[in-house]
């Protein structure tokens, strides 16, 4: 049993919590929802001993106890799964399941390796991942390395004499369909073992999972419910305190696209990786790419953006023959890009709002006299109005944004570039509910004005919700194409059968 | 006692560090006038003070002062020209060109700007070592008052001879040079092969370079032996650290002794393994001669002793007379300058003129 | 653990600055005479050549990257000048400066093409450049003859007592300022710095503007090393070898870091000054020769640990 | 995005499973003995072997200490000044006390006064979360400095002293100083692969925020990394003072730069979590072996700059793992 009553957390005089009170029993799977901001993270940090709070206090089976590190938090059977891989992609598997913890190995001061392997084994067992505990973590899949987290937070139970705790934040945004399955069904598994605390911004997950719910808004649990007494539009209206629209995908706003081809793609293939990949993408058209990791469809976009070059076929833009040798070729063409790790690779997150604004075509804050910063804030406050992005000025540095506020600048650049295709890898990643409707919006937006796009989206439902047209890749190629118009949207089950 | 011989400064740097210190932290207490408002700060300027050589040069600066009363200060250069230069403006800002200067320049080219820095703020300065060629003290009078050198061609090849007539006369030869574009390493490498050109039967089997390092120095003698093995007769080197480099790659195969090796500079160690019979020869300039001299001469310019311009120019440009230490006279002169304390009439100025210096 | 209260970012931008103040603070009280308008332009004019060769460097260290071979281009540019000078005249000094510029930018293309580590890449240019420098100049300083030196004047004269050579640095300051703020290669050398994963996925030709960075490391190298020869009217061949470390020094004390991503080289004016003003200054304190060197590190140490930005950092390496 | 397994090609992974990148510095020095082996006569006899492993010994000891610091991601510029406090100390002490004991108490003055340094370079860089690049900087002045102060600027000759049983006694027709150095390499490789410290080396540098968020004590590992450095640049020293007969606050010049470069050529990354003191071993002894050869093959001194530079271009060109790494500063 582990409790927390009235916890309370401050930043600089800001307060994340404001008195939760919080409560997992023994072998339960709690679920936790609330949108970026409404101390979700704050809360879990608590509890994993990474921060210390600013009031109340936790109770581990009735006893107050003080988790000031992490190790401290271990010790009392708590272990979290963080939501950034944690993993230290040098070492091996069974280094990071151990890390921090191998002093038990340790024989007459040196490690014995042996022993590290077998007890590695023995984790890797109880989530049921059959790899060689020697590897490199950065050998693994993302999959792969959300199990050996999942491992090393359960490798706990055999240090600690007491029922653990096992807090997952956000354990599937970076995994596939598939691989949940195989998660969830471990969750259930070792719920004899350990009970479980779930943050998801997938509602639907969070239902499925989870025994009880809890909702957070503004630093305070606002709700508490059994799972099965709840459905995802009520969640949705306790987190954002409204209710639902009825049309999240703006499926009204679906125009036909256009007849001019903005993107074709023919016989493309890069060895080991996809093949034979042919495709129109027309203007004013989201087209939306399925499949599981491994699938292909990564490699492919990383082509199509010219980050690689493939070993095969060809591609169009706006009907001249586009061969890019790297990103900047892409850019000139008028392609646009909006990856997934938001953080390393959609903004340079310590430069102004106003500079990524400009990164992508520099020229638009250029003078005859050179760079203009007023030229150039007077072009970000125009986007900041029409996007709604929340900031203090034109001037702050992008890391102070929330994760919607930031995906919309980079949307800002793309649009400031031009761009006539735009690449959408997982767009609401990491992105609160309300700014996720936002981002849907813009879409819209973007195909009303002509822009194609190709969309990898977090969820089946979000890839067919937004496509026109879906195509599923399986193993390097596609398995399957199938219309997705307003009105006649095809079942789940139909692209998962084409997926595996 | 061999340490506190050998480095004497050594308890008494640790006082002045203090001094340092103290002055520093007391700060406010720093830049009163000098006690002797009139008497001219003496400065050394010279590499670097992690070196013997130059450290014993520091030792004459400061016997001076001591002898006459006068404030004292070292600059080192830490083989950066544009520091060296910086710190002899700021010193001569700070004095108000109440200083007499004794510098060895860090490269020939540094002589000119300081030189004229000394002239334009009035101070008084003498140039050892480097200097171009066409800057001369009889240019500037009276404050440029003497460039003193020691003809590194004279006896670079001086130690070549002692070097050959040790092997016999004949045979094959390494030499181990400094830093290639160095002056000094230029002139001593110029008399070696002079030396070599007047004896027909020795073969400079490899130059190579060291820049005056003994572990450089170790490693290419151990490369030779491989390359060359016995045909290496003797070991010329153009400082002592370099040969002392030289002779510990011998010792470490058990030939020390057995393989002549000369340096120059006259560093103790070198001196020892003369005594010893594992070096044949060095070259002793006396750097407390010239820290000491160095500043004698144009301090006695400066109170009016003589005058510059008066002086003939084998006093304004000349060389030092140096001693060539080999196993003869290597007993007597470990007594003398390196076992006892050095004793210098520091009013004899011009004693150690061994003629002006050639102009190439 | 010592925690430093973090200051808010305009403070912090203007803590170097406030650094080079005190020490002039407690010079002057400490010295009188320092803070007099001579003195102070000394210091001016010994800075120069530091500041310049710095400049170049931060170019480079806003990018992430380092560049070990400025000092062995500043030598070359020296040698190049001095042998050119009595044939071609004035246009030794474009021709010392195109020098300076190729190898600045082969030590990039290595560094980017080959994807060599800049420290290494770096100082393995710079030795082949030491080497080309040496036969050059047949391995000694060469004398810029008395006819020639009428050609120093822009660098080495004096006007109405201003050392021209403030006016030059001045301008290279103007014209690297400039270069940062006013083109698009100082925005993208920050961007690259702080992160060069989104400055590719945003399009940047990344690999030009990193090659150019170290090619204009490489021209103000240049400019430092015809400085350095005009001071001393003749080229050496290792005249620039210990400027290096002072250098380094002069950009991150002015608060650019060495992981990339901010300051500039204005930022590394007020390094190149502090890191003189400390040396000249213990000169003119008086402190013993021994001790300077320590008190140098301590200084440095202590520069550092007040200007590092610690809140835009997580990990210090 | 996936930038790792899963999309290689086939060919390129079959081509990749084997560990070319990093027995590239090994391919790199083997080719390298076998040319100079064909050029020179005499370069592969057992006596130039006997004397590239002593002129490596030194080196090695330095490299090895380096790359503990390289594997966390840090830089440690202090070698130079670490090696000068540690001689003048030990040239000090062996004055002051003669015979064997005195070499002893030398040696283990020498060591403590490296290590101490280096965790005062470690606990300052931790502590005030200052750059190791500029702290160590410092410490380099620091180190230099105390070292002239300490002995006044002179040479202290120990040439007759017992710590040059390290240089001048041998034993398998090696001198002990190349025992001892590769006894350092084999307790730093120890240390490294299998002790909690070493795999925190590692785990700093692949992550240091992951690390303490694991519970690794980066603050202490970080000192201990610093301080174990600077105890390889004392031994250094010792090594050095008894291969040189003389202890002075010169006798590290030019020995920073050697040192890393050897660590990187040997295929350890400075950006850290990769590479080891095995990898650098092989990168000292490429430079060792390539100016050695230089020398049996008469290169003109001013070429060798220009010679070694294109080389080690060459050789860590030939050897890094570019897919591994995204970007290289």
């Amino acid at each position: 049993m582990l409790t927390a009553e009235n916890l309370r957390k401050s930043y600089a005089g800001v307060e994340a919590l404001r008195g939760v009170s919080f409560e997992v029993r023994p072998g339960e799977v709690v679920g936790l929802v609330g949108e970026n901001g409404a101390g979700k993270s704050t809360l879990m940090r608590l509890l994993a001993g990474t921060q210390r709070p600013s009031g109340g206090r936790i109770l581990r089976d009735g006893q107050p106890v003080s988790l000031a590190s992490p190790r401290d938090a271990n010790a009392m059977g708590i272990a979290m799964v963080f939501q950034e891989q944690s993993l230290i992609l040098n070492l091996s598997v069974a280094e990071n399941l151990f890390l921090g913890q191998d002093g038990e190995f340790v024989r007459h001061g040196l490690i014995d390796r042996r022993a590290l392997r077998r007890a590695a084994l023995h984790q890797l067992a109880k989530v049921g991942l059959d790899i060689d505990p020697d590897r490199r973590a950065g050998e693994l899949s993302f999959a792969q390395r959300q199990m050996v987290e999942l491992a090393k937070a359960l490798a706990l139970e055999d240090r600690v004499d007491r029922d653990l705790v096992i807090l997952l934040d956000e354990p599937t945004s970076v995994l596939e369909q598939a691989e949940i399955d195989l998660l969830f069904s471990r969750v259930r598994d070792l719920q004899s073992r350990a009970s479980f605390v779930f943050v998801s911004h997938r509602l639907d997950e969070v239902l499925a999972i989870s025994d009880r719910v809890y909702v957070m808004r503004d630093g305070a649990v606002v709700a508490e419910a059994p799972a099965s007494a709840v459905t995802p539009a009520d969640l949705h209206q306790m987190m954002v305190g409204r209710g639902v629209r009825t049309e999240y995908y703006l499926e009204s706003r679906q125009e036909p696209p256009r007849s001019d081809v903005a993107l074709a793609v023919r016989g493309l293939g890069q060895q080991g990786a996809f093949r034979d990949v042919s495709f129109d993408l027309h203007r004013g058209e989201v087209l939306g790419l399925a499949g599981v990791i491994g699938s292909g469809r990564e490699a492919l976009i990383r082509v199509l953006f010219g980050f690689e070059r493939p070993d095969a076929g060809g591609m169009e833009v706006e009907g001249q023959a586009y061969a890019p040798r790297s990103p900047a070729d892409a850019v000139a063409r008028g392609l646009g890009f909006v990856p997934s790790e938001r953080r390393t690779e959609g903004l340079v997150m310590t430069l102004s709002l106003g500079a990524n604004i400009t990164l992508a075509r520099i020229r638009e804050a250029m003078t005859p006299w050179g760079l203009s910063r007023s030229k150039e804030q007077a072009l970000a406050r125009d986007w900041i109005s029409r996007l709604g992005i929340r900031t203090p000025s034109a001037d702050t540095p992008c890391r102070n944004l929330s994760g919607g506020n930031q995906q919309k600048v980079v949307l800002a650049k793309w649009r400031t570039a031009g761009s006539r295709v735009l690449i959408l890898d997982h767009p609401t990643r990491g992105v609160d509910v309300g700014a996720k409707e936002e981002v849907f919006r813009l879409i819209r937006d973007l195909c009303d004005e002509g822009v194609a796009i190709l969309l990898v989206a977090d969820t089946l439902e979000e890839t067919i919700g937004l496509s026109h047209r879906v195509l599923v890749m399986r193993d390097g190629a596609i398995s399957a194409e199938l219309p997705a118009p307003a009105g006649g949207k095809p079942e789940q089950v139909r692209i998962v059968e084409h997926m595996v | 006692m061999t340490l506190w011989r050998q480095v004497p400064g050594g308890l008494i740097r640790r006082r002045t560090l203090l001094q340092g210190m103290a002055g520093l932290a007391a700060v406010g207490a720093m830049g009163r006038p000098a006690r002797a408002q009139d008497m001219p700060t003496l400065v050394n300027s010279i590499r670097s003070l992690s070196n013997p050589y130059h450290a014993t040069w520091n030792q004459g600066g400061e016997a001076f002062a001591a002898a006459i009363g006068a404030p004292y200060v070292t600059l080192v250069t830490e083989g950066d020209s544009e520091k060296g230069i910086a710190d002899i403006r700021a010193i001569l800002q700070k004095t108000g060109g109440n200083a007499v200067i004794n510098v060895d320049p860090n490269d020939a080219p540094d002589a000119r700007p300081i030189v004229e820095a000394c002239v334009q703020a009035g101070a008084h300065v003498l140039t050892q070592w480097n200097k171009p060629a066409d800057l001369h003290p009889w240019d500037f009078n009276p404050n440029y008052v003497s460039h003193v050198s020691f003809d590194g061609v004279e006896y670079g090849g001086r130690t070549a001879q002692v070097l050959i007539d040790a092997i016999g006369g004949s045979g094959g030869i390494v030499a181990l040079g400094g830093i290639l574009s160095n002056t000094a390493a230029i002139d001593r490498r110029t008399g070696l092969e002079a030396t070599l050109a007047a004896n027909p039967n020795v073969e400079l089997l490899d130059f190579q370079v060291a820049d005056w390092q003994s572990g450089k120095a170790f490693d290419t003698t151990s490369a030779w032996l491989t390359r060359f093995g016995p045909d290496i007769k003797g070991i010329w080197a153009a400082n002592d650290d370099m040969a002392i480099g030289a002779l510990e790659a011998l010792r470490a195969e058990g030939l020390q002794g057995q393989i002549p090796i000369t340096g120059i500079d006259g560093i103790q160690t070198a001196v020892e393994a003369v005594r010893a019979g594992e070096m044949t020869a060095t070259v002793f300039w006396d750097p407390f001669w010239q820290g000491a001299m160095g500043l004698s001469i144009p301090y006695h310019a400066r109170t009016g002793t003589f005058d510059p311009a008066a002086e003939p120019p084998e006093h304004r440009e000349f060389y030092g007379s140096a001693t060539v230490v080999t196993t003869e006279n290597a007993e007597s002169f470990y007594a003398e300058h390196i076992a006892a304390t050095p004793q210098l009439d520091f009013e004899d100025l011009w004693g150690r003129v061994s003629g002006q210096i050639r102009q190439s | 653990m010592i925690t430093l209260a973090a200051p808010g970012p305009r403070l912090r931008a203007a803590l170097p600055m406030l650094v080079l103040a005190g020490l002039m603070a407690a010079l002057g009280l400490a010295v009188p005479g320092f803070a007099s308008p001579a003195t102070l332009l000394l210091v001016l004019a010994d800075t120069a050549t530091l500041f310049v060769l710095a400049a170049g460097l931060s170019f480079v260290i806003v990018i992430g990257s380092i560049d070990l071979g400025v000092t062995a281009t500043a030598s070359l540019a020296g040698v190049v000048t001095a042998l050119l000078l009595p044939g071609w005249g004035g246009w030794a000094f474009p021709v010392a400066l195109a020098a300076g510029l190729l190898a600045g930018t082969v030590t990039g293309l290595v560094h980017v093409g080959l994807r060599v580590p800049s420290f290494i890449a770096s100082l393995a240019a710079g030795g082949v450049v030491g080497g080309l420098t040496l036969w050059l100049s047949d391995a000694q300083a060469v004398t810029i003859g008395q006819t020639d030196r009428p050609w120093l004047d822009w660098v080495a004269g004096e006007t109405a007592g201003l050392p021209h050579i403030i006016v030059v640095a001045a301008g290279a300051l103007l014209l690297g300022w400039g270069l940062q703020r006013l083109t698009p290669l100082g925005r993208f050398g920050l961007a690259i710095g702080a992160s060069e994963p989104a400055t590719v996925a945003s399009g940047v030709r990344v690999a030009r503007y990193k090659v150019l960075a170290f090619a204009l490391s490489g021209l103000f190298a240049a400019l430092a090393g015809i400085m350095l020869a005009a001071r001393l009217t003749s080229g050496s061949p290792t005249g620039a070898s210990e400027l290096l470390l002072p250098s380094i020094a002069a950009v991150i004390v002015g608060g650019t870091a060495i992981t990339g991503g901010t300051g500039g080289v204005a930022r590394t004016a007020v390094g190149a000054l502090t890191v003189s003003v400390a040396r000249l200054g213990m000169t003119f304190l008086g402190v013993d020769a021994f001790a300077q060197q320590i008190l140098f590190g301590v200084v440095l140490i202590a520069a550092v640990a007040i200007t590092t930005d610690r809140a835009s950092v997580v990990v210090t390496k | 995005m996936t930038t790792t397994a899963g999309k290689g090609r086939a060919s390129a992974r079959l081509w990749t499973s084997v560990p070319w990148r990093a027995l590239a510095p090994v391919v790199v020095l083997a080719a390298l003995c076998i040319a100079l082996g064909l050029a020179a006569d005499n370069f592969a006899t057992a006596g130039n072997f006997a004397r590239i492993a002593t002129s490596a010994a030194v080196p090695a000891v330095l490299a090895t200490g380096v790359t503990l610091v390289i594997l966390m991601g840090g830089i440690d510029l202090s070698v130079e000044g670490a090696m000068a406090v540690a001689a003048v100390v030990a040239a000090l002490v062996l004055v002051a006390a003669p015979g064997a004991l005195g070499a002893v108490a030398a040696a283990f003055a020498a060591l403590a006064a490296g290590a101490a340094l280096g965790a005062v370079s470690g606990a300052i860089h931790v502590g005030l979360r200052a750059p190791s690049f500029m702290v160590t900087l410092g410490t380099w002045f620091i180190g230099l400095g105390l070292a002239v102060w300490l002995v006044g600027g002179g040479t202290v000759s120990v040439r007759d002293s017992e710590l040059r049983v390290l240089a001048l006694v041998r034993l398998g027709g090696l001198p002990l100083s190349v025992w001892v150095a590769l006894g350092t390499v084999l307790i730093a490789w120890v240390l490294q692969s299998r002790t909690r410290l070493g795999r925190a080396l590692f785990a700093v540098g692949g992550g240091e925020d992951l690390a303490a968020q694991s519970g690794v004590p980066v603050g202490r590992v970080k000192v201990a990394a610093f301080a174990l450095a600077g105890l390889c640049y004392g031994l250094g020293a010792v090594l050095a003072v008894a291969q040189l007969g003389q202890g002075n606050a010169e006798i590290g010049t030019g020995r920073l730069f050697a040192a890393v470069s050897a660590a990187v050529v040997g295929g350890t990354s400075l950006l850290g979590g990769h590479g080891g003191v095995l990898h650098s071993l092989v990168g000292v002894l490429v430079v060792v072996v390539l100016s050695n050869g230089m020398i049996l093959l008469g290169v003109p001194p001013y070429l060798q700059q220009a010679v070694q530079g294109l080389l080690i271009i060459i050789a860590v060109a030939v050897s890094l793992d570019r897919r591994g790494q995204g970007l290289v500063k």
